[in-house]
């Protein structure tokens, strides 16, 4: 550390106990486990009209055409792993679907931030996981069913090895 | 303009209508010391923003501090507006007290300063020779920082022993994320609320953000709101779509934090042409594991190498200065800078990083040696390389 | 306000007319990134001028950095508007080649960088409590300055090596002229183009001044147009009527360049009230002889004195951060700081100054310990200090 | 020095070498001996005309009453001695004459700089210097003269022998 802390009391005193109430505000994040899933549940055709009414427009009809990020895989995903980070898509790219609630939860729409109901998340996680062939389309996300899902990419992911020193990596 | 002050009033009566219109300075009073100073209108400096980021202009700066108008930006909702008053920052989870600080309370706790660069991981572009400095690898900056070491506040809400991880959280409109191994936290990560001698610009994360010295850029969360202690990585969208890099053999590399050695020289740098002679050759290196401890050039293309000067102090972290003189006898060559930081890493090509990762150039982490041609006109050009 | 591109464009369309009006910044897109940063308009940093000059606001800022529109003001001329392009430096007098300077030309030369601090020689003020830093001592301001050592341009022209002075000369409406032993010029003195990494402002010279590694603010002469080597100097308005000081027994000290130790707590500070509890004193200190090696604090008055923490890197002729933590009980106590610099110098007491300057406390150099009373209820008040 | 010049040329070939145009019109510093005063001369009678219409709004009717800097010496020029840096004015602080006609010529008046002829700037400094006691009444300033005048202040300069260390000065 870049502190000699040996002078320094057991605590300073600034700032105050966190309530509940504070926690529960702000603690949206959705961990792998689905730790922070809330109550509620979505099918993939609740999904799809979201879609279609709130993402549509920036990310495709399909999800593929944009004009931003492509949501959908083109390819079949067996097919992704022989190159991945050519189309990085839910699922070819994607390791973990609980990355999905969260994301969609607390970023989008990217215009209306954070406007979303649960049920809408996980309406829009199912249609979505479906789109990417990864759910059929009588999947229904809740917080039981979604840490479940499988995700085509998870394989891929290494952690980094480098650690400076004469090697390229 | 004139203060409206006596002293302005007297002077104001004193200006008679055959006033000089000259353009010699010498003969015409100028403005009287002000509020607030100004840049040069001769002096255009501009960060040449895209849809998601904007560039520090490298070739146009000096020294290895960057105006606080001209740090990078790149954020994934926008600048927020916060009212300091109101901004709050929480730390739960693995903690014996969870806690919430105002922003006068983090501005209490005992305080550290450290010059130190930030750069996005995805600072690379290199398709065409019309590139400046800016333009190849302006997602990087350097400041003062100054904050509140955040080991302080984790001894402060007494952080679980059995804890690895933390997820730290912007108040942005994408209400950023990212995981973050507590021992970095612990290390030497700031909880910063100044930036050169001033609070935080917005666009840097006023009114608080992380800086993790060495540590790419997105894990330094701005307009920090939430830190949640935990015993396991969030796998957050930015640390799984996004901020991964394909490495071959179908593998992705995930939690890539620091940013390897890497220089550029900024001049002579495209678009601003030389002359034949005497040439200072200057530019900036840095290494997120350290000090930078040699500079290499060539200018003749690679064919050899000699070291350049580092201009002291030689920081931990820190965008370093360095020059080297060069007679230029109007012959077509290239010249390139490599940087060796004191792991002794050595700055790759563009192909031995293409090679070391099965062919991919894209992505995050891209340091190569940045190639100038310099043209018997006097032009500098980028040479785009090939992979292989 | 969105971008104007295809980006902007489609975010324009989504945006919809219900458009949430929340002062939740996670519920709102922000501005996107941009070409030049701003200041969070919740920080309002003002430098107070006054007719003659205007001073940095100390006790607002962190770090050891000024940020540059901030730096202090004071010329005799107001601020000329010189154009680039048109600007050009002569050297002449004792020397073999007289030359003429482009800007760009002084560019080419070998550069330096070095993060030195600037102060007035008549930075003192100190006649009622409700007297901040900035009032106070505002009259120095730190920054990275990068430019061509003068001892380059020297080399350049050929100074006759019986030459013992120049004579730097500005363009501003003053022509403000000042004599420099050439010992001095051939030592360390840079002739600076940039500040803080970018071209200096025109407050502080644009685009050329010369920068006195720890000489006083007035021989930095600004907006520099011509340098005279000679055998003699000049005896300017600047060096004879201003910036000498009477010493005691009808004597009057001329050519006092160096800006003597000297330190300042920012916080505490007026106007600026405090708690009962732990508090982090800070401040800074700076010596025009060298390095910082020791800031002294008291908390009772003067009767004991412990060292601060310093905050590395201590450079040389720099502002230096200090800290010290403190538990104040609530009681009424006067805290105060004392710099040491590598010469062994204490920074004196108003006292002392004045006794050494036979009653003398007004003039220039004037550098004394400067103690804070904290009262009762928190209010923190300067005090002046009587002669004897 | 902070640069290591070893490895440099004799010279690096920037700039352009200074013509005697250049310099003469910028070299118009006044040096004690009198190197640099122009051509020309003035008079006490004509720097009194030239002071009432161009200066006497700033310093002042008779060069004390300001509102800028006094310029005249209110007590007799030998008593100031006494406690110089109470009253900084031309008759009780100023060195040098000729520091006179260089500031005038490069700085006043404040709000019109460099606008004075040598005649003008003579005759100013033949006034001033008579108001406070200096020369008498009939006194002619020219590159010849006015490097002659002595000036009471002079003997009160003494060189800074501060030079760190302990000692308080
Ligand atoms: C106004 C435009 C817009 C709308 C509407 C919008 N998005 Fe997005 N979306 C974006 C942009 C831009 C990004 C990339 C953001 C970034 O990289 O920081 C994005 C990213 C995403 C991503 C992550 C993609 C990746 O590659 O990591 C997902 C998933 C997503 N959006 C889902 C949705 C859903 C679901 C909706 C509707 C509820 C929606 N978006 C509505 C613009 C939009
Ligand atoms: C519009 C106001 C104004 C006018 C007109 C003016 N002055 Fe001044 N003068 C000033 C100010 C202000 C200063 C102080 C400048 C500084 O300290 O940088 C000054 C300073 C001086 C000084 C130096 C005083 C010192 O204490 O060092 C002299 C000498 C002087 N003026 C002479 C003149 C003469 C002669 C004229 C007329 C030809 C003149 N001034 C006209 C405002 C004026
Ligand atoms: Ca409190
Ligand atoms: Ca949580
Ligand atoms: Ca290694
Ligand atoms: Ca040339
Ligand atoms: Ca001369
Ligand atoms: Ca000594
Ligand atoms: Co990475
Ligand atoms: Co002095």
């Amino acid at each position: 550390s870049l502190k000699d802390t040996a002078s320094w009391p057991q605590s300073f005193g600034f700032g105050r106990l966190a309530s509940s109430h504070d926690i529960d505000t702000l603690d949206i994040d959705i961990r792998p486990d689905g730790k922070g899933l809330p109550y509620g549940s979505g099918t993939v055709s609740q999904g799809k009209a979201i879609y279609a009414a709130k993402c549509a427009l920036c990310h495709g009809k399909t999800g593929t055409e944009g004009p931003f990020n492509p949501l959908v895989t083109k390819t079949d995903t067996a097919s992704s792993s022989k190159e991945p980070g050519k189309e990085k898509t839910i699922g070819n790219y994607w390791p973990y679907a609980t990355t999905l609630y969260d994301y969609i939860n607390r970023a989008m729409p990217f215009n209306t931030p954070g406007s979303l109901t649960p049920d809408e998340v996980y309406s829009l996680t199912a249609f979505l996981l479906h789109a990417n062939n990864i759910v059929d389309s009588s999947a229904v996300m809740n917080a039981q069913t979604l840490p479940q899902v499988n995700m085509p990419a998870r394989a891929l992911f290494v952690p980094d090895d480098r650690s400076g020193g004469t090697e390229i990596k | 303009v004139l203060v409206q002050t006596s002293f302005g009033k007297v002077m104001q009566r004193a200006v008679t209508e055959k006033e000089t219109a000259t353009s010699d300075p010498t003969k015409k009073l100028g403005p009287l010391p002000g509020e607030v100073g100004t840049r040069s209108p001769f002096e255009k400096l501009q960060k040449k923003p895209s849809d998601t980021s904007s560039r520090t202009p490298l070739q146009d700066l000096y020294g290895t501090l960057t105006p606080s108008d001209l740090h990078y930006e790149r954020h994934h909702g926008g600048v927020p507006a916060i009212d300091p008053e109101k901004y709050e920052l929480l730390i739960h989870g693995m903690v014996k007290k969870p806690m919430v600080f105002k922003l006068r309370d983090l501005k209490q706790f005992p305080s550290v300063s450290r010059i130190m660069f930030l750069e996005c991981s995805g600072n690379y572009r290199g398709n065409k020779e019309e590139l400046s400095p800016q333009e190849i690898c302006g997602l990087t900056s350097q400041s003062e920082w100054t904050g509140v070491m955040l080991s302080t506040l984790f001894r402060e809400v007494g952080v679980d022993p059995r804890a690895t991880w933390f997820l730290a959280e912007g108040s942005d409109a994408a209400v950023m994320t990212r995981s973050i191994p507590l021992q970095k936290g612990w290390e030497d990560t700031m909880l910063a609320y100044a930036q050169n001698g001033e609070a935080i610009r917005p666009e840097q994360g006023y009114p608080a953000r992380l800086v993790l010295p060495g540590w790419e850029g997105n894990t330094c969360v701005k307009w920090i709101r939430r830190i949640e202690i935990s015993d396991q990585p969030f796998m957050t969208r930015e640390e799984t779509s996004k901020y991964t890099e394909a490495i071959g053999g179908g593998k992705i590399r995930q939690f890539s934090f620091v940013m390897d050695a890497r220089s550029i020289i900024t001049y002579p740098a495209y678009p601003n042409p030389v002359e034949k002679g005497w040439i200072e050759l200057r530019g900036i290196a840095w290494s997120g594991r350290g000090r930078i401890v040699r500079v290499e050039i060539s200018t003749n293309d690679g064919r050899s190498w000699s070291a350049a000067e580092l201009q002291g102090p030689v920081l931990d972290k820190a965008h370093t200065g360095f020059r080297y003189l060069w007679h230029w006898n109007g012959d077509e060559t290239a010249i390139m800078s490599r940087a060796v930081d004191e792991t002794g890493y050595v700055q790759p090509t563009l192909k031995q990083l293409s090679d070391a990762r099965g062919g991919n150039t894209g992505g995050y982490h891209f340091n190569p040696v940045t190639a100038w041609i310099i043209k018997r006109d006097g032009r500098v050009l980028f040479r785009p390389e090939a992979k292989k």
